[in-house]
């Protein structure tokens, strides 16, 4: 019942070759509303990080989730680059010293991770951001984990709850980002982030399910 | 995909290579973290001037790094601001003593990667002066938005404030200059064609054969609004008219105009621009005392064109006159 | 036709009228007969400079009149040479007694025009020689054709014959100077794109999306040969190669590198095509000893780009480093 | 039998009205192997040298041709503007003080004409030129008007030759002007100047048929 420190690496490499696979679709939405790029900057950050995980102190899952976070602050730039860098920083910071994660660290962790990008990018649910998808998955992920469900479920909830985040951007008109530039224009389009996001906690849900 | 360039992930690097072999004379180049600080960098006792944002704006802002602009340049990947890293290190490169200005333009990347720069610098005891250039008054409703974004007064404010920082004037002074260019000037930008960003391969928007897109950004983003083409003269006063009514100009205030190519729109079109737009301004009872006609700010091979104008006092002027010596602008020395 | 322009027939005009109103302390502007001369014209005893063409190759020639460079240009339709009884006017407003060089690029109708103004000038006792730049090595078989056209030496040709009047040089001397640079001149232009001619309002050739046109001229005219797109390492070969192999140059020679934009391809991708022209001139022994890059000599809306390689002596040279204060070159002043 | 002085005007006016209406198939022709300016020059130049006709001295052929010639070189430029300047000069001068023309007026005049645009243009036969237009007219002139037969019939038969000239160009290489950038490429299309002489005789025959 809890996630291992391999766990943890292979969530970090499976979206890592996620953000790879979907990089051109990511940018296609962030063309529709934005400047085009998202997918390639996720994708430049997350092949940097990958190259850093060898160098991490064994088993410290706070090490390696930092050095993500560290990697993606000096290669990703725009806007995603310090918010996905802060996430991660932050999610290091919550687990520093781990060489597993219970259900409960987990939580925390995604609290102070979502509490770190919502401090740096100042957005507020419903301004069409990542934030949609990530406080929807958070708060889904307590829930549940507090609610005694098993990680494995938990994790699928919050999985689900980043989904339905992310795709109530659609409507959403832009108040945060460049998007924001295309006033009611932005409605209408799925946000580029939080379809990242959703992407990073749909993979954990899979390659953590059996945890 | 129509370009002069060899792998697309390459762009960035390989043109500030080359701008690195052709301008030794003026700037050094850093490579990893890129940055470009100019040659007599730094000097002592004089405040620094950084500034920095995604490539495909060229010549801004590697461009304005020398004598009387910019001491430092962090080009980021193209539309994609840079990263802290670069602008520390840039920061640390140039800082003579007296502290260092941020130049940032406002988008939440440029604004989130500056403020961690900025933090790290202080933590090594460098002062440092962010001022946030927002002058699109295409952007309206600005409260439920990013804010206005960051233009064309950047180019204005690259060279006012580097040549007021080469007078020797203070970080607060220079800082506060660069806060009142900000304040006087206003810009307003349209498209005839989207640019193609080199990693995408494809258009970032569709434009149809007799359409424009009026109110972009520089970064390939559609503006607020999709019309049918129109004459030059027309495009002028759409682009003129929520410049001239967002600032207070008043009847007989001197303007610096800067009409400025997207990137693919060439200088015998700007210069139809510039006369429709004497006469506009004309008929509002300002006066064109400086111009600047050409590309500077752009967005890669993108056509359309821009309008920035800048409320003009002495010290202005003359901090405007006063020589610069960098590879995209020179006069004066 | 995206352009940003009023009426086709108008453009030429409206956009010399934004030019005079935007220089008018550089150039002084004359219409019907159009020409531009600079604002001091004519200098007493110093030998004039004057050049022409079509229009559509902005700066050049208009943004080329000034101290140290031009004296006069007199600007065409687009793409037409302009006629005599322009050039006869420039002429004699600004021969100060000394002569006049006439630079014409080798192309029929400039070289028709020019001969009967010159023929009129002699008329009225004026000095002239004329000089034919014929730099173009994409023209082959020059027995059979009008010859090699005048490009992009023709730029540089202004700079060092401008500031070698400047300094008070003869007219036989200018005039040599001129032959000199156009015989240690070449250039070679590819294009990506037709341009529009505003008046036939569509592209002058078409062009796969995955073709670009090697050996293209400055007038939306068509190269010699198509081909497919190739990066632009391949590109630089292919245009730098029968430069390189059609000049007498030695390793160890200093040149002069010009990387000009047909007008719409940006600086980024110029950048990258002066890193790729770096490297292939290192491998051949040669020192870049001086560069121009950015758009210069023009075809409209153009995509594609040309390289001039210049031999230089320690003349031309300090030539080409002297001042110059001109709406389209500046330096040194 | 003789060309008056009014009929000339018509041919000046009627060569300008057929310049504007073919404007763009002449300088569609030259997009082909040139700049695509053709038509677009000689109209301007045209228009120009209608409005100078008004302030010719009163039934002077040579002074109206002459004019029109001034007006084509200060208004045409490229090469066609001196070329069809110098044309209508010797044209002008050979008929200068005349208020009609007689065959043999023509004939010499379209001799001296074609004599001053190969002095200036230094065009042969064959170079795929205007000249290939002009010098078969000419001669197809001059032969029917001294074999005697009327002057309308040598104005046709001129007209004949400066088609067969003009199509005669296709297959040519051209070896002047601007198509002589493209070498064997310049193969295979129509010479813009030798149509545009074509009509100057055509339009001749017309409008000369009945003299
Ligand atoms: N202030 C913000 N707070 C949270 N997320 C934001 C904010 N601004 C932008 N974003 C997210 O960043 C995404 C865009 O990232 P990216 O395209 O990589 O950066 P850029 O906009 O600089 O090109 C948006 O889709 C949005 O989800
Ligand atoms: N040397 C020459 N002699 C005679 N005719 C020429 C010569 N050079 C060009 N021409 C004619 O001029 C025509 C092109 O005229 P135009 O397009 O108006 O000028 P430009 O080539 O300067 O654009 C050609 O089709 C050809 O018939
Ligand atoms: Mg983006
Ligand atoms: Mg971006
Ligand atoms: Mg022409
Ligand atoms: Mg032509």
């Amino acid at each position: 019942m809890t996630i291992a420190y391999d766990d943890v690496l292979r969530w970090i490499r499976d979206f890592a070759a996620e953000i790879s696979d979907n990089k051109q679709y990511l940018s296609k939405l962030d063309a529709a509303i934005g400047d085009g790029d998202h997918g390639v900057n996720m994708d430049r950050g997350m092949q940097a990080a990958l190259g850093k995980l060898d160098a991490v102190p064994e088993k410290d899952v706070g090490a390696a989730l930092k050095a993500v976070g560290m990697a993606l602050i000096s290669k990703v730039g725009g806007a995603a680059g310090p918010l996905y860098g802060t996430l991660f920083l932050q999610l290091g910071s919550a687990t520093a010293g781990k060489t597993e994660l219970s259900a409960q660290d987990w939580s925390s962790a995604l609290e102070s991770a979502v509490k770190g990008v919502q401090a740096r990018g100042k957005a507020e649910p419903g301004d069409k951001t990542m934030i949609d998808a990530l406080i929807p998955a958070r708060d889904a992920f307590r829930e549940a984990a507090e609610g005694g469900v098993s990680l494995g479920d938990a994790l699928e909830r919050s999985s689900v709850a980043a989904k339905e985040g992310m795709e109530a951007t659609v409507p959403l008109v832009a108040r945060k980002g460049r998007a924001s530039y295309l006033g009611e224009r932005s409605a209408g389009h799925q946000d580029p982030g939080a379809t990242s996001s959703h992407m990073l906690l749909r993979i954990a849900a899979e390659v953590w399910k059996d945890s | 995909m129509k370009k002069l360039i060899n792998r697309p992930e390459d762009v960035v690097l390989e043109s500030l290579q080359g701008a690195a072999h052709a301008h030794s004379d003026l700037v050094r180049v850093n490579f990893d973290p890129h940055y470009m600080v100019r040659a007599d960098a730094p000097i002592s006792g004089k405040v620094a001037l950084v500034s920095g944002g995604g490539s495909g704006h060229e010549p801004m802002h590697g461009g304005f790094v020398g004598m009387g602009m910019l001491d430092a340049a962090c080009p980021g990947e193209v539309f994609t601001s840079p990263t802290p890293d670069q602008m520390l290190e840039a920061t640390k490169a140039v800082d003579g003593g007296a502290g260092v200005v941020h130049i940032v333009k406002n988008y939440t990347g440029d604004i989130l990667n500056f403020e961690m720069a900025a933090d790290l610098a202080k933590e090594e005891s460098i002062q440092v002066e962010a001022v946030v250039i927002d002058d699109d008054v295409a952007v309206k409703d600005s409260l439920y938005t990013a804010g206005r974004r960051g233009v064309g007064t950047t180019v204005l404010a690259e060279k006012i404030c580097g040549a007021a920082a080469e007078q020797g004037r203070s970080l607060k002074d220079v800082a506060d200059i660069c806060r009142t260019v900000n304040s006087s000037g206003r810009t307003m930008g349209m498209a005839l064609t989207s640019c193609i960003v080199p990693s995408a391969g494809e258009p970032t928007f569709q434009l149809g054969d007799d359409e424009m897109e009026i109110g972009i950004g520089i970064h390939g983003e559609p503006g607020r609004e999709r019309s049918a083409l129109a004459p030059s003269k027309e495009v002028v006063e759409r682009l003129a008219e929520p410049i001239v009514s967002d600032l207070p100009f008043e009847r007989g205030d001197e303007v610096l105009a800067f009409v400025n190519s997207m990137g693919g729109t060439p200088l015998i079109e700007l210069y139809v621009i510039y006369n429709d737009l004497v006469r506009y301004l004309e008929g509002k009872g300002l006066k064109i005392a400086r111009n600047l006609i050409g590309p500077y700010i752009t967005s890669l091979e993108m056509a359309g064109c821009s309008i920035t104008l800048l409320k003009l006092d002495d010290d202005l002027t003359s901090l405007w006159d006063a020589p610069v010596k960098t590879p995209g602008l020179r006069w004066g020395v």
